[in-house]
């Protein structure tokens, strides 16, 4: 007899409809009009084929940045989060036999506090534009006022999920500009919006232009009152100081640079910092240090009572699954980088962008880099032809190219904003730097 | 006897050696390459060095004190464990998934394009809906944008709604959703026998509401039978209902939300369509909507011109994003090449056996753990160690902990909170007879052990019995923390 | 302290359910598409049918019964147990190493064989030999490989020799692989400092004797410092002289064995470049050669021939093949990568870092395990438990099974013999200072635990002390015959 | 103090170089003259592009057998053999601590004990080759007997290595003929060859034609005295019968089948398994079932007496390093197919040969199958046009085609044997039909 008529004679059934008669007819169906499934076999194949009709930034050099770029990722990463034991265990709710995953999101947190220079960290948001959303919230949550100021030089997509994400608290997000001349925030401007129902303001280092805002270090003394709130690429911490040094309440990041795939734009890693203090009002899970009944060190989720299956619409945010393999993933990477990779890295990033941006000022035509500030592993050009053109010609040569900069600021509609990283050879330089010239 | 792997605890931190990382260009780089303005120049850095030995040694000795899915039974009620095909990870390997950036122009992803726009309309077949987004990260942020739709399609019809009802057994994350999109939570008590209480509905339905948030199957593993009437209540008062898909686990192929008459559905890959957890995430929280809520849904949608797949912002009425990009597509392709696998038939056959399973294994345990409510569930059931807690002393918390001991994971406890000493048990489909009446036989044994032994339990786990309120009190939540506070526990 | 996963440990074949394995074609089939000479019928196979969840939690949790170099220190000595990289097992998993076949056209394989010629030429730079060839599968069959060269390379002087000579301190297989060729083997002692004895190897050299075959540094991890004198010994008396590799990792970068004015070597790419063992395998055995034993190598040859990579057979003082198709390749790949990585100067730094490593460890534990003969060691060096027997009854059998019971894999023991009570240590270049000093700590500290205690170990092991005694006397190699058997240990 | 000083300093040294003070200046180099270390980017990038010249049978259709095929290899699979516990582990030389490796190859043994009929398998050796040279030497132990029949219809690199393998036991190779009608062996020829001091008969089943001997059941009663060794490949075991029920002494096999990648020949899996009252004449090693302590079960290498690390020049093979976690892989293979999926493959592989053997037969100017035996996966058919010209044409539709059987029976210099496995789908059937219509 095969399993399942046992177990349905043990429930007194005879068939497996019987276990459905709560179902009222009017709702039934007849099953599902999918294809009948086919062996693994045929979907890998099948798959694959499909799949083969994309380009890859790892047979093409890709300057695509805003956001997410194509980094190093070393081999052990991989063989870390693809072992069975985090890859298929649930969120940790019991600590006892999920201190593998609970020690490593420790880990995670402790890292980016070294970084951001905040002690209390999250163990992941989902990415940096939620994790900036849920930011804005706890703002809010801090002074409870509901005016937010946040750069105008910032991603689309990041300022529509901030508002999607403020909606329900009705707070206000003013935009603040930017110096055409170095690219870094226009302090006049920011200093006229701040009043005294300001919340929070929010600052990006390295900002959407790639420029190192200088002036992020001042901003916490010229308004104390607001949260300070910067949004970080956290390998360029390898060498710029913690926002938590220069007064940051709250850092955001998006952690894809720390050895995690850009995956066509997710599963990313919502970096989320605070101030010790402000612990409590935090969002999301975090991962504590204890003891168990022996006194041997151990670690558990912890702060639960801020959470939703606990405190339910009081909750300080709902998340529930967040992207903690992802925050593994980061934890090993930069526990193999260590100190001086990071540093090395950073530094690579830096060196790697300058060159590349002074080649492309040389070529007829171009501008760049179209703004004098510092720049970390970004930089916008100023293109004699529209970004989308360009790009149409690059990828003849192969080559996938920069961002147009008008999809998130509307009147830069000739500039491109290009990334560079350890990834590009001095080929992948020279080719890009190649068909700029032909098309210029 | 089972028992876990215990390795050297010491953090990453606390380990000394010299990292071997290497990059290109490193040597090359001289004091004038890596220019940042002066104010912004870091001074400290103290992160560990390690050679990449150490590291895996690390990684690999924690991962052995992880309990995962492939180690064991994870009857972790709602959460749905089942098994995470291994092929799924195989995809996931290939550049052609995970090395594309999002703002690649779409011609250089055809092949992305296609398999999300097939995902939805899979996603469509399976849940009766319309259309559906792939956006949302996780269920939570699927019923956050579940909830901006309903806002968004209140508003365009002039109307303001401020108020979402909520039976008192729905998971934290509803309520919780609700209100962070502004909406007041009204919860209403459950029936005598764990349903949605009709009259509590009514009462609760007003002009004020914009939707009603439920699970069907409900968390008691009970199927809502009256969820016509229910549809027909919500409906008059104008408001939406919304259907939690943490549990479309258990109706595949039977029944769908559509079909019940839900407006808006979230699903969760990584419960019903076999993407692993990862430890807490990535998950993936589609949602799907009947199409009068489909101009509102996220940006950019799938759509075919020229037989190309393109992505079109141009939808106005739109609420915008809710995240950057498109949804974690790593997990995303995953659920599709499970769905493939399985077939419409497949999928079909893994409700009705996930369903068989948890009937079959809560029938094993009825006896002992006595069973509120109806006998007939669906793809899950909640039993109660009331009775062994007033005779022995025992109380479900206690018994997650000793079957900790045994090799499995423990099943969701003190959920819902209708049930006392509730524990929440889901097999899945994926596990085999033999591992249920194991599992069952050992869950009896454990009602009639040593009361002691089992109070005190775990005892073959990494460590003993945590202490939580020690790290809530503290709050000691990263190593800089700690070396701050100058002590705490050592490793 | 440390404690290894224990799980069920029931057989596959103990376990029941139901396959869940599918192929295309399956449900195509007709009785009359599989036809089998009627004689030739299976009439019954006894085998499993198991989900593949089942299948993978079977296999995960006993991997995690499991030791590997992954989990912790591996002193193996001889064995050359370093970390392996990940990057090697990342490019392994490429079709373009794993999925092409050998009987491919040479034009469609050309990145194939550029890699392994590209190998070939490395480890020729690092042995100092003139050529190489890459088809041994292993240590021991490079020794039978080399043994089979030496024979054709007599023959082919008219020369009929049937000795080889080896130190009683050789690893087993050197005398197998000679006798295996059809040698006569002439062992000779070790003089009373740890080497060769330079008067017994004269004794037996003669004009019967084929080959002299040692390692350098030697099983104790002395290095042979009369090895000029050696080899003119040998060469007088017109026999070969043979490297056994599996002690290259001390010396790349310092020596070479062709500048030793060795003839004929193999190399162990499982030791000293850093491939996975494999729990026994696979490894690679290539074996290098001086030139004037080149012709007999097996076939093909790589070559060179415009600007293109071809396979040549046609070599016809060749010895033939010593294995199906070319070596094994996965392998290779492995440690070519590694080669590259390291670069020449990493390797030295390797071998360096090696002997430092060894010297250090050595250093620490020489008080209470004493090191017989000269203190200067290369890779590794062997200790001898014989006070700690002596004085406390802790032998080093005990010693080595204690180590287990905190986390360390157990050094080679007993082997050399020449050594009472040997422990054999390797702690190879890849382990920190921090692991050398906390093993030292644990070996001191086990030398005044409580005997009983350290004759009892290991504890914390999946199994308590094994039987071997049992094992052999019943000799059951299969569930097979442990059904006929009718009885036995259960799990 | 880095840690190297540190340890130099506890030597009582200042530098490296006194640690090499042994070896005579005489034989001292000066370092390595290879291209210095670089980044595990750089390599990683330079060794894919290498390997990029490859082509793949996983994205052209690849007829080539003889020995090894193109199969399907479930993903759990590699999951598993890439586990860093097994992976990176030596031979279980300590049992406690290694009990997953040595049940694993535990069960390994029993399957291949099960499929083959015989109760004593060894852990594995390097591959086929090796285990049939490995099996003419055992053949002498059991019987002290120098002459060993086998088939002329066999692979020529088998007959290499047996040759080299017997060398030092100065056996006789002598070579029996095949049926040209049936592609079974000549039985005739065999009888006339078989005489008192023959030690061993070595028959392949199936054989290199692909044919399936129909009388290998009868030759242990025809030749009783001679140890009978029987050459299989594994999957199809799923149908076939046993030789141990038809008295097969030794059954020897290459086991990539099994869920092993080609890896242009390597790794492999050789297969080698003896009927229990010979084992300990077996060579290799093996797994023995016991019991620990506290008599539970438990398992650990046994009979290790036979081997070089104890009787050292006596013993019954040099073998120590093996193909172990191949092993592993054919058990997780086997694990997942399951009884029913073991049969359906090798029906499978068998319906798919036939179909394709007789479309061939079709095509004007090949005769096909040239033999008329039963087959299982491969067949040999005659070409109009030389095989390795044939190949050259196929390349050009992106089929890699079949051996060209010249290479190991010199006079079958117009024929070519193809393999078909599972992985073929019909669209791959379809083109080879298509390709070679065009170039009859
Ligand atoms: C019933 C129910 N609803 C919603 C959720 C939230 O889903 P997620 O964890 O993916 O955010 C869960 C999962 O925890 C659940 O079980
Ligand atoms: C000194 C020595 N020689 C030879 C060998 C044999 O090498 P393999 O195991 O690769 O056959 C070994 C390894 O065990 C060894 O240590």
């Amino acid at each position: 007899m095969s399993q399942e008529k046992e177990m349905l004679a043990a429930l007194g059934l005879s068939s497996l409809d019987e276990l459905f008669v709560d179902v009222p007819e009017a709702v039934r169906i007849d099953g599902l009009h999918l294809p009948p499934g086919r062996s693994e076999l045929e979907v890998v194949r099948d798959l694959k084929a499909i799949l083969a009709k994309n380009l890859t930034a790892d047979d093409h050099p890709c300057f695509l940045g805003a956001g997410i770029a194509h980094h190093f990722i070393p081999a052990a990463v991989r063989t870390i989060v693809g072992r069975s034991e985090f890859l298929t265990s649930y969120t940790p709710y019991q600590p006892e036999i999920s201190q593998g995953m609970l020690q490593a999101l420790f880990e995670y947190q402790s890292y980016i506090a070294e970084l951001t220079g905040l002690d209390a960290v999250n163990s992941s948001a989902y990415d940096a534009s939620t994790a900036l959303g849920e930011a804005a919230t706890m703002c809010f949550r801090l002074n409870e006022k509901r005016r937010l100021l946040v750069p105008e030089a910032m991603s689309w997509e990041k300022k529509s999920v901030l508002s999607n994400y403020v909606l329900g608290l009705k707070m206000e997000i003013v935009e603040y500009g930017y110096d055409p001349i170095t690219g870094e925030l226009d302090l006049e401007d920011l200093r006229s919006k701040v009043d005294k129902d300001t919340s929070g303001i929010y600052v990006e280092v390295p900002n959407l232009f790639g420029v190192i805002d200088s002036q992020a270090p001042f901003l916490k003394q010229e308004f104390p009152e607001a949260a300070l709130v910067v949004g970080v690429d956290p390998i360029s911490l390898g060498v710029l100081k913690s926002p938590g040094d220069y007064g940051a309440d709250i850092v955001i990041g998006e952690g894809q640079s720390l050895g995690i795939d850009m995956n066509f734009g997710g599963p990313l890693l919502g970096i989320f910092a605070c101030r010790q203090e402000h612990v409590r009002k935090m969002p999301g899970r975090v991962i504590g240090m204890t003891h168990d009944s022996e006194g041997e060190r151990a670690f558990c989720m912890t702060l639960q009572t801020r959470e939703q299956h606990i405190r339910r619409s009081k909750a300080t945010s709902n998340i529930c699954t967040n992207e903690a393999l992802m925050a593994v993933a980061a934890s090993v990477y930069l526990s193999i980088l260590g100190k001086e990779g990071l540093e090395g890295l950073a530094k690579v990033n830096i060196a790697r962008a300058r060159k590349l941006m002074d080649s492309i000022g040389e070529i007829e035509g171009f501008d760049s880099p179209a703004f004098e500030g510092s720049h970390f592993n970004e930089f916008v050009v100023r293109t004699p032809t529209r970004p989308e053109k360009l790009n149409r010609l690059l990828l003849k040569h192969g080559i996938i190219g920069g961002v147009p900069l008008a999809s998130h600021i509307p009147r830069l509609d000739h500039h491109m904003l290009l990334a560079t990283t350890e990834m590009h050879s001095n080929a992948d330089h020279d080719a890009l730097l190649k068909a700029l010239k032909e098309v210029s | 006897m089972y028992q876990q792997a215990k390795h050297d605890r010491r953090l990453i931190m606390e380990r000394d050696g010299r990292s071997d990382f290497d990059l290109p260009f490193l040597n090359e780089l001289t004091d004038q390459d890596a220019v940042v303005p002066s104010g912004m120049r870091r001074t400290e850095l103290d992160l560990p060095s390690l050679p990449e030995r150490e590291v895996v040694k690390h990684y690999v000795n924690l991962s052995q004190m992880n309990f995962g899915v492939d180690n064991g039974l994870y009857p972790l009620g709602s959460c749905t464990m089942k098994f995470n095909p291994k092929y799924a990870d195989y995809l996931t390997s290939l550049p052609s998934v995970n090395c594309i950036h999002p703002y690649q122009a779409e011609e250089t992803v055809q092949g992305a394009l296609q398999i999300m726009h097939e995902l939805e309309l899979a996603l469509c077949e399976i849940s009766g809906m319309d259309a559906v987004t792939l956006q949302p990260a996780a269920g939570a942020h699927g019923e956050f944008t579940g909830m901006l739709l309903t806002k968004a399609y209140h508003v365009d019809r002039g109307e303001d709604r401020d108020e979402v009802v909520i039976p008192d057994s729905a998971h934290g994350t509803n309520p919780a959703s609700a209100a962070m999109a502004g909406y007041r939570v009204v919860e209403i008590p459950s029936s005598m026998d764990g349903r949605v209480d009709l009259e509590a509905l009514k009462s609760a339905m007003s002009e004020r509401t914009a939707a009603f948030m439920i699970t069907n199957p409900n968390t008691l593993g009970i199927f809502e039978e009256d969820i016509q009437q229910i549809a027909k209540i919500v409906h008059a008062a104008g408001a939406l209902l919304y259907y939690d898909g943490a549990n479309l686990n258990a109706v595949m192929g039977r029944t769908t939300p559509g079909k019940m008459d839900f407006d808006i559905v979230h699903f969760n890959l990584h419960k019903t369509f076999a993407t692993p957890h990862g430890g807490g995430g990535p998950g993936a929280g589609p949602v799907g909507v009947k199409e009068r809520i489909e101009p509102f849904l996220p940006v950019p949608r799938i759509v075919i011109k020229d037989s190309k797949y393109k992505l079109d912002y141009d939808r106005p009425e739109s609420i915008g994003k809710v995240r950057s990009f498109y949804g974690n597509f790593a997990v995303l392709v995953r659920a599709y090449a499970y769905i493939m696998r399985m077939g419409g038939n497949g999928l079909k056959a893994a409700s009705d056996r996930a369903v068989l399973n948890s009937n079959y294994l809560k029938k094993q345990l009825m006896d002992v753990y006595p069973l509120p409510f109806r006998e007939l569930r669906k793809h899950e059931f909640v039993v109660s160690a009331k009775p062994l807690k007033d005779q022995r002393g025992i109380r479900a918390f206690d018994v997650a902990k000793r079957l900790l001991d045994y090799g499995y994971h423990a099943p969701t406890v003190y959920f819902p909170s209708l049930v006392e000493e509730a524990l929440m048990i889901e097999p899945t489909e994926t596990e085999t007879k033999e591992t249920l009446d194991e599992f069952a036989a050992v869950m009896k044994r454990i009602a009639s052990e040593d009361p002691e032994l089992v109070r005190s339990a775990p005892h073959n786990t990494a460590v003993k019995k945590v202490d939580e309120v020690y790290a809530a009190k503290e709050a000691i939540l990263s190593y800089r923390a700690f070396k701050r506070r100058g002590a705490g526990p050592k490793a």
